[in-house]
C-alpha cells in the first residue's frame, strides 16, 4: 500500500488556504514534524482547528507567528499571547468553541451526521448566535459538524496499513480528527509490521489514515 | 496553613468514596493534596485520564502525560487514557460526580463567571462550560475578596456567566454557602470569622442557617 | 468499593415495569447469565432495547417465550420467529431503528446530548413520524438519545475497579450501553486486580460500571 | 460455474486495491472468494470487525468472531475489532469504498428495496440502511428475475425502497447496468445472453450502451 511519506511530501498535499485539523493538546500530542514541515513550506492563508495555537514560537505558534494563519477554530487561545496579539491586530480571525462541543463536532463530522444538539454553553455568550431548542424539557444548543481538507495527527505507533495506537494524555483530539478530514497524515514515533498490534488495542483503524510520516523524519 | 489550603481540605471533605472527581486550575488542584485517607476517589482529567496521580518528581516527567492544566502528572493504579470526545462525552453525560471549580465572581442566584472578562473579547473557554454543564455536583472554592478587597459573591455578575445552571457548594476562606432554589444559604463560619465580616464582604444577599444564628454551628 | 455481586443479587435490583438495555448482536455478546437469571427471576412487563431478541428460546428469546417483555426497541428481530408471532399476536410492541441509528442514540444518551441528525433512514417508511431537516443542502431526520433504567453487558475481563475490556465481534453494543443506562451490570469471563489492564486498551473505564458478576456465576 | 459465483466473480471485478468493502448476506458473501490476487482489499463488518478473513474449519469457531449474517468467520493480519457506535460512524461517515448488497427489487431510478415486504409490519431493518446511505459506492448484485420469473428490476419498486440513494452498479446473471442521473445504462451482457432477453426481463427502462449496440461490448 505504500502510506509511508516524508514530511516534506506530506505538506507538498498541502494548498494555501487549506481547512487543517491539527491534533493535540497544547505541544501534548501535536504532530511537531509536520507542523515544522509546514512552516518551511510557501503554504498561508490556512484556516486551523486545533484546541490551542501552541505557544509562542512553538508547535502552531510558529506558524501563527510567520501569519500562515488566517483564521483558529478551538476552545483555548489564550495561553498564547501572540495568538491574542494577532487577534487584537486584525491579523488572526478567531472562533472559540466549548472543548466538549469541538470534540464531539469533530466526531460528528467523520461520523456523517448533520449536527447535535448540546446542552453546554445554553444561555452564555457563546450561544448568542446558534439556535436554541427545548428537548424533553431541557434547552440545547445546535451544533453543526466539523470537518476539513486535511487532519495532520500523532499517534506513538502505526503497522505498516496505517493502524495507529496513542501514547498516555498525547491521545487527546487525535482519533476524532483521524476520522473528519478529506486526507489524514499521521506523524508517527514507530512503524511496526502488520499483525504487529493487537486487534483489540488499535485505536485508529487503518481506513482513516491516508499517509504515514516518521516524527523527525524529513 | 496556607489560607488556600484551608479552602482545598474544607472541600476535600465533601468528597465521598468512589467519587469521580475534576479538579479546576488554582486552588481546586490543591485538593488533590486534603483526600481523607480513609476513602477513595478517582480524579478525571478532561484531556484523556482517568485516575490522575501526585506530580512526578522532575527526573519522571512524560511529556505525553499532562493534566488539563497542561501540567505534568502521573497516574494511579486502574487508571485509563481515552480521545477527548469521549472524555467530554463523560461530563456532559453526568458521569463526573464532583467538579471543584475556581472562578471569577458567583451571583446571588450561584451562577458562577470563570471563562471571560467583560468588553474583552472571548478566546478561550476550555471545558469550564463542559463541567459546569454537565458534573452532578459543583463546588466552588476561592477567596472570598478580590485582592482589592470587593465581594466575589455578587447580586449580579459583571462578568459573563458560564452557565445557567447553579453550583452546589461555595467554600470560601470566610465561609461555606450552599445553593438552595431560593438562593444562597450560609452553613458555616471559619474558624475565628465572624458573622458580621461575612456579612460586610458579601455583596450578594444570603440566608443564614439556623445552627448559626444560634452559634451552635461547628466548624468541621 | 465491591463491585461483585451474584447473578442473584444483580437481577433483584430491577423491578417489573424497567426499561433495560442489553448488550450483544444476535447471541454474541449478550450477558447470558444475567439474562437466565432474569428469567429464573418474577420480573415483567420489561421494555428491553437490544440489537436482537436471541433466538427461540435461547438469550433474549427466553424472555420473550415467559411472556416478560413488553416492549422491544432494536434494529432486526425477524430471525427470531417467536418475536414476529408474539408482535403479531399483540403481546409484546416493537420499534424497529435502523442498526447504526440505534448504536449513535445510545452513545449520545450516555453523553449528555439531546438528540443529532442522521441522514439514514431519510425519505423511508421507517421515517415516517421523524422530524426532517435540510441542512447544507443534505437530508436529514432527527433522532432523539435511548436511555435505560439498567444495562446489562458482556465483557471478557474486568479489573476489581470495574475496567472492561471485550472480546473480538463480542464488543458491538455493550461500550455504548455501559454509558447510557442508570445502572450498568457487567457480566465477564474473569475477574483481575486493578492495575493488571494497560490503561491503554481500557475500553470501557470503571466510572461506568455500577456491578459486576461472574459469567455462570449465580 | 455457478451462476451465482458468476455474478459474485463479476462483482469482484469492480474492487481496486486498498479498497474498505462491505458485503451483504447472500451472493455478497460469495464475492470474498473471487477477490482477485493482485489486489488487498479489507473486508469490514458492522458488528464491529474490520479485517475479515475466511470461514474456519469447525474446530476454530470462535463464538464471539462472527460476521453481521452472524455466521462465524476469522480474521486477517491487520484487523482491528470495535464498537457498533464506532462502525457504523465509519459506514455512514463515508469511509467504507464500497458496499455489494443484496435486493428485493430495484426501480428504474436505482433506488433499491431490501429491508421489507408491503403491507407486513417491519420488524427488522439491521444496518441495510446505513450501509446503503453511507458507503461511497454501491453494487447491487442479484438474479434478474424472480423465482417466479418477475423482473426485480422494475419501474417502481413494490416494496419500501431502502433509501432514496440510487446505487452505483447492478450486477445480474443476465446483464450489468450502470446507474446515472438519467436512470439505467445497460453496458454489458453476460456471456451467452442477448440484448433481446435482456430487454423482455427488465421491467424498467434502461439506455443501452453503443459498445452494445455496435455489437463490440466484450465481456470483462
Amino acid at each position: 500500500m505504500g502510506k509511508l511519506i516524508t514530511c516534506e511530501e506530506a505538506v507538498k498535499k498541502i494548498d494555501s488556504g487549506s481547512r487543517i485539523m491539527v491534533g493535540g493538546f497544547g505541544l501534548v500530542g501535536c504532530p511537531l514534524s509536520l507542523v515544522d514541515a509546514l512552516a518551511d513550506s510557501e503554504v498561508k492563508d490556512l484556516e486551523i482547528i486545533s484546541n490551542n495555537l501552541g505557544e509562542p514560537g512553538r508547535g502552531l505558534g510558529v506558524l501563527v507567528r510567520q501569519k500562515r494563519v488566517k483564521k483558529a477554530i478551538g476552545s483555548y487561545f489564550t495561553s498564547n499571547p501572540e495568538v491574542v496579539k494577532a487577534f487584537q491586530d486584525k491579523e488572526l480571525e478567531v472562533e472559540v468553541v466549548p472543548q466538549g462541543t469541538m470534540s464531539e463536532a469533530i466526531r460528528a463530522g467523520g461520523a456523517g451526521l448533520g449536527g447535535f444538539y448540546t446542552p453546554v454553553s445554553v444561555g452564555t455568550k457563546i450561544a448568542e448566535n446558534k439556535e436554541e431548542r427545548i428537548l424533553n424539557g431541557k434547552k440545547y444548543v445546535f451544533q453543526e459538524p466539523i470537518k476539513a481538507d486535511f487532519a495532520l495527527i500523532k499517534a506513538k505507533k502505526a503497522d505498516t496499513l496505517g493502524n495507529l495506537i496513542y501514547n498516555k494524555s498525547a491521545r487527546n483530539f487525535n482519533p476524532m480528527m483521524a476520522t473528519a478530514a478529506d486526507t489524514v497524515i499521521a506523524e508517527v514515533d514507530e512503524i511496526v509490521e502488520s499483525g504487529q498490534i493487537s486487534p483489540e488495542e488499535i485505536v485508529t483503524p487503518h481506513l482513516y489514515v491516508d499517509f504515514i510520516v516518521l516524527s523527525g523524519g524529513n | 496553613m496556607n489560607v488556600k489550603h484551608y479552602i482545598a481540605e474544607r472541600a476535600a471533605k465533601e468528597l465521598k468514596d468512589g467519587d469521580i472527581v475534576n479538579l479546576g486550575i488554582g486552588i481546586p488542584t490543591l485538593v488533590a493534596d486534603h483526600i481523607p485517607e480513609n476513602i477513595q476517589v478517582f480524579l478525571h482529567s478532561e484531556n484523556g485520564i482517568l485516575g490522575v496521580g501526585p506530580t512526578p518528581e522532575q527526573e519522571h516527567v512524560d511529556k505525553d502525560l499532562v493534566n488539563a492544566g497542561k501540567l505534568p502528572v502521573t497516574v494511579v493504579e486502574g487508571s485509563s487514557f481515552f480521545d477527548s470526545a469521549s472524555s467530554f462525552a463523560m461530563i456532559r453525560g453526568g458521569h463526573v460526580t464532583v467538579s471543584i471549580l475556581g472562578v471569577l465572581q458567583i451571583d446571588e442566584k450561584g451562577r458562577i463567571a470563570n471563562w471571560a472578562v467583560p468588553g474583552k473579547s472571548v478566546l478561550g473557554v476550555g471545558g469550564a462550560m463542559d463541567l459546569l454543564e454537565g458534573s452532578k455536583k459543583v463546588i466552588v472554592t476561592t477567596m472570598h475578596t478580590t485582592d482589592k478587597g470587593e465581594s466575589k459573591i455578587v447580586k449580579e455578575s459583571t462578568y459573563p456567566i458560564t452557565s445557567e445552571r447553579a453550583v452546589d457548594l461555595i467554600i470560601t476562606d470566610l465561609a461555606v454557602f450552599s445553593v438552595k432554589q431560593d438562593g444562597l444559604h450560609l452553613i458555616e463560619l471559619a474558624p475565628g470569622i465572624s458573622l458580621k465580616e461575612v456579612q460586610e464582604k458579601t455583596e450578594a444577599p444570603f440566608q443564614i442557617a439556623d445552627s448559626i444564628i444560634n452559634g451552635t454551628e461547628v466548624t468541621v
